[in-house]
């Protein structure tokens, strides 16, 4: 529904007057900026994520995001676009006629150049498979993320944006909401890092040894890249400038700062210092929460949703401890965690008012909002169900041939060094 | 007597040499980065493209100062804490110590360790 | 002045029929990059200022800022938005009406979303108090920096911003010109933090030993951003797309190139060395000067500006050795001495041919330039009497109940493990 | 060709009533936000280049781009634009109408205000110098690299962007295409790093010693920032908002992706070691090479640019250690190299259907695709060899006088100490 | 004779103790940053709301080699300039310095010090 | 007898030294990053256009243990290599070593160097 412009050019126009639509100036410049923005989050991931492991391996952590910029760039080129945005088969996944974007040109595509929304939702389909190496740094080998990241976006990502967002897709036309991407990319990552890090297994060292953060600053500007850039993904799936675009942003911001409060809050009553690692994941806890919302409920419902999802992700985080996993940068804890208490607040908060192609959620109409709620559960469901056997399944298939886990001399010296040949820093 | 055990490991080995040492009830020690060379060889790293041997090996130093009648047992701690069997496992230096001083209390000698 | 399209909503319509007005998406699409960029400044203050602290004080100082944005963020939308932007009061501040946001929606607001002309107002009413916190670093304690923001937000900040911007506010009825912030910002943070500085006293060690910044390179990075998102800042304040918003880009970088290349030259003069920290500050001096004048001035007098800017922070920092006082990261030396300099230059250069919302300046008209001069000055005495006022019985009263100043064991062990039980380097 | 609205601008109305060409504002909108992104681009240069230098240089590196924002800055305002974009002397150089940006106001050239055209335009004049900074690294002096700078923007870019871009300029005339600056920008500065770094010599210890990069997160950091900004570079240079400005966006974004893919297998497969900083060479590679294409082929053709390009580049930046010359971080190997690779692919792959003001390039029409080729090699040729014979002369000239090379001493204690009195890192 | 001074210290009492040294005429001292264990315990950090505790504490390590008449007046130095009272002010270890050569010059001695 | 050479020297040496000191079929030896005050006075750095004086001079201290027989030769090396005749070249201090092991194999003395 967050894709609504492009479902009417799409219903409007059969593929031979697609050029007839018209390009509206203001609507591409908006996205032309929301799609650097989104790109930007790619080395902010890298980032954030590189500066919480120890620097032997923070290269090694860096180069999952940054490859995948270069082969899940190239993928969506020449496959993923097709499958996830191509003429309908069965509310599943999208035909092949866009391959090697054939036929994706500089023509209308709602308000936006064709060849616009296909980078912009590009972006998408690279950052979600880079966020499942949160759970498996500092001892995943490279090659086997790298085939792994490539089947899981072809098989389980680009089928996902397919039903999620394609108007034909069959989560959409049954009525569930999803602005920009709460299942299909941060539950879909989320649930998937955690069955890979099961299946790697633990660092050596982890439940001993401490294994703290290198360098929290790396960590900060990562969060301020991610913050910065998430304005893009959230406003951005409005797909063009305006009112809805204002409302998304507004929501983003305001989510993100609850988030941001109430995580350290916690920690302030619990620990007695509140922490800046504690903020930065408020904060994107807060980012996490309000995706699948964003335009589709005020700003009023976006600080509780931000203020309970900060304190949902903090719990979400300490589960580990409990159930002794080593999901390490918590890309499960807080992106799993977060992503479906976003889509069922999505299903609380969602107001026709706020968006005309939602539905009123559970707070402003009970009816179409339980019916809301449970499409909303639906879709949290196979997203889950399906993004947690294919991973499993992918994950076998790698650990038997390729072997998923480096050797332990490897994960004892470092990746950088004995995977990447390099190292981080010099004095 | 007091003797001075400097021991140059394999960093990852810190935590175990620790473990040992505090298990023969030696609490007090000093640890230093340095970078060894040895037989053991570094490693190439990459430069667009173009390998180059980077000599330096990264390796802890422990300095631990200890009543004579530890040393032996403390040597011993170590070299199995820190053995890997491999090239590089560092070395242990033993050297005399002629007096210690606390400097919060200004006690001297053996019991200021 | 600078808040010209909103002004003419407001007059334009009854409360009733606001919703007619009409949004422009190229407005608004400007608007929205515009609010995300000044976003982007605050975790730029947070590198800018945490670069140049010790490293066992950097996480203090970057969380700050970090939680201004979730703390502020939520006074903002709580109460604070409604104090700035209310209906009058007197000239002095506004009404309750739009308490937690009530009746902000998406309609037009002069040409772009209500909710969006109000979240672009936030990012002013964040950064501004964090800008304070650039005096007190090493040694104010968490809890009583937050409770003397948020106070000094609702107490200062908004109210000042209500008499310099709202339509009815007595300074800008009156005649006094600020585009975007030189008194409202710049000037009331910078006396403050002077104020502040005093109160909490000097660092151990200040004088004695040279508490030398630890990380230029994070400087550096928190000097991009700050000078990326000032182009949101400054010409975002045009509230629209257009030749307007073009000028106030244009002169906001020119006046930081000039201002960057006097300081510089200053120390290569007068100690042989060029800095890559003078550099940065003659930067932030030229935007911090450049501020309230960027929308009423040509990129000629831009450049005037900011070499002289920069030379007149160069001095301004350089009188706390005479005086002895430690405003560490030279708050006042910087946005104090920078934004009285460029609310005064305004008087001088503003010209109506730029914009014809604003007066001609001295250089262009005597007798309406010497009105406006002696209304800039008027304006200047408001901020500084009235923000040195509330700062020193906020002062006081913080640190007779909490106390304002850690004790010397966390001075001496830092802020950050006492504090905020963080390391930010681990080697 | 790439500058057409401009030149329509121009060619439609005399200057005298050049005001009453119309601004449209999104457009603007768009030209506002790429102006702020390819100025964030020179504190990206400052980050990526000071990552690869050891610790105690890192800041004179930075300061190389960091005062090229004053000194160039200042220069575009005061006499380089007037150089490049005044009226037209003989296809060669622009008059001085423009001095002091005099009559550069708020009115439309082409549907964007003047006055922002010009500093769009002005951020390439910063940068292209600094790029030359990367081959001289860690010995020239900063003195005379700020002189030869300044000399060398106005003797040889502001002439350079006059023949390639101003509408009577005679390269465009002829009809060779640029879209963004493959000759002005990198051929140019590519070379002349060349000619420099041979002036100036290697540095101490080369070929002997390793010099590895000191930090490869600081790099990683600038390598973001320049892809995020190569967005405005690339997609701004459409001068407007709109399908032509969507497809240079993402040609850009499918180049880089390219080429960080292909350089990191190529390092793969012959090296076993696929690394952070081939990935960020790679990308970089594949920006420059799509540079000059970027609006004037398809998505297609980019990918494929990118994957030869940067292979291309791996061999280019290899070439130095067989020719035994210092080309410090390569400035030469990616910005030389990749420029002329990408002029030449345009004259393979232009497409009249892509941007119907470029032509057909060999791919498409052999006839007006050989013609084509032949004038872009023209365009290189008289770029390399306007470049080196004035980048010669000069270089000579400042080393007769001021000299090119800091003493012995200075290069053994670093220049960060000695030239510019700072550490970059205090522990 | 001359004698090795290693004295471990907080590091925030550099500083003083090199103007104390200063006052004894000792010029000549080098300074590793080094971290310590003992019986001051490290602090607790946060990971994601989850505490931690940080074994070692960073301490700075004087290395000064002096003459031996010098070695008692630079020890009571050391030790009054570094006290705090607290536990974890440090120590102080002697040992004995065979030889000293001063490169610069090839001096040899306590006059190459 | 084995002894322990300690040598500082200007950072930028450290490869010649190096060298140096394989030529005389030296291989082992430990690298530490120091700080050094003496007779060589640091620079003055820059703070927003003041001048403040940093104290320390960045140093390199290598740490060699090497049979007695080798001193005499080594200390040469380090002399010639390290020496550019400007103040602060550095000292070279010798201690005793009073027993060496390898960690890798437990073997003691001359031949575990
Ligand atoms: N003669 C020596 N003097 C000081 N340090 C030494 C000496 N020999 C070896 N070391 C230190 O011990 C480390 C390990 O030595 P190496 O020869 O690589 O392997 P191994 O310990 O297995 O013999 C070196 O990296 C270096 O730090
Ligand atoms: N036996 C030892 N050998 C080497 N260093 C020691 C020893 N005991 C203590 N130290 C060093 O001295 C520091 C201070 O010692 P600690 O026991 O914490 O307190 P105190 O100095 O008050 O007794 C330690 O952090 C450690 O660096
Ligand atoms: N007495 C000393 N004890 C320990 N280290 C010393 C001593 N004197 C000098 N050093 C070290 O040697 C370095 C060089 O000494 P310095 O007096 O500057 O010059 P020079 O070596 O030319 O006499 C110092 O920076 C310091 O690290």
């Amino acid at each position: 529904m967050a894709k609504l412009p492009f479902l009417i050019g799409i219903l409007l126009s059969s593929p031979g007057v697609l050029m007839a639509a018209e390009i509206d100036k203001a609507d591409t410049a908006w996205m032309l900026i929301s799609t650097a923005l989104v790109m930007f989050m790619v080395p902010g991931l890298a980032l954030f994520y590189g500066g919480l492991v120890r620097s032997m391996n923070v290269l090694s952590v860096v180069m999952q995001s940054l490859f995948a910029m270069g082969l899940m760039g190239l993928q969506w080129a020449i496959l993923g676009y097709s499958l996830a945005w191509g003429s309908d088969h069965g509310g599943f996944v999208g035909g092949l006629e866009y391959l090697f974007l054939d036929g994706v040109g500089q023509e209308a595509n709602g308000t936006i150049p064709h060849v616009l929304f296909m980078m912009f939702q590009g972006m998408f389909a690279i950052i979600t498979p880079a966020l499942i190496g949160g759970s498996v740094v500092e001892r995943i080998k490279f090659s086997s993320f790298c085939l792994f990241i490539l089947a899981w976006g072809t098989l389980v990502y680009d089928p996902l944006c397919h039903m999620v967002w394609h108007p034909q897709g069959f989560l959409l036309t049954r009525g569930s909401l999803d602005f920009a991407g709460g299942t299909v990319v941060h539950i879909s990552s989320g649930v998937s890092a955690l069955v890979l890090a099961l299946m790697v297994g633990k660092r050596k060292g982890y439940g001993k040894q401490s294994l703290p953060p290198h360098n929290l600053l790396f960590t900060l500007i990562g969060g301020a890249l991610l913050w910065f850039g998430w304005f893009g993904f959230n406003a951005g799936s409005a797909l063009s400038s305006g009112g809805l675009a204002a409302n998304a942003l507004v929501t983003t911001f305001l989510s993100a700062a609850a988030g941001l409060f109430s995580w350290t809050l916690a920690e302030w009553i619990l620990i007695k210092k509140p922490s800046v690692l504690g903020a930065l994941s408020g904060m994107l806890a807060g980012l996490v929460a309000i995706t699948p919302a964003a335009g589709f409920v005020g700003p009023g419902p976006a600080i509780l949703i931000g203020l309970v999802g900060g304190l949902v992700c903090y719990l979400g985080v300490r589960i580990k401890t409990r159930f002794g996993f080593d999901d390490s940068l918590d890309a499960f804890g807080v992106h799993g965690i977060g992503g479906i208490f976003g889509a069922l607040a999505t299903g609380l908060f969602a107001s026709a008012l706020v968006n005309p192609a939602g539905t009123d959620g559970v707070f402003y109409n009970l009816e179409t909002g339980l019916h809301l709620l449970g499409e909303q559960i639906l879709a949290i469901g196979v997203t889950v169900v399906y993004s947690v056997v294919v991973t499993f399944l992918l994950g076998k298939a790698i650990d038997l041939t390729l072997g998923l886990r480096v050797t332990e001399e490897e994960e004892t010296q470092g990746l950088d060094a004995t995977l990447h040949g390099e190292s981080a820093y010099q004095s | 007597m007091m003797k001075r055990i400097d021991a140059i490991i394999k960093p990852f080995k810190l935590d175990e040499v620790k473990e040992a040492l505090e298990k023969l009830e030696i609490f007090g020690m000093t640890v230093i980065e340095v970078k060894g060379f040895g037989q053991q060889k570094g490693h190439t790293e990459l430069y667009r493209g173009a390998e180059y041997q980077v000599d330096f090996v990264p390796k802890v130093m422990l300095s631990i100062v200890v009543d004579q009648k530890k040393v032996e047992p403390a040597i011993e701690a170590i070299v199995n804490a820190a053995r890997t069997g491999k090239i590089g496992d560092g070395k242990i230096f033993l050297s005399d110590v002629s007096e210690c001083i606390r400097i919060r209390t200004g006690e001297r000698g053996p019991s200021a360790l």
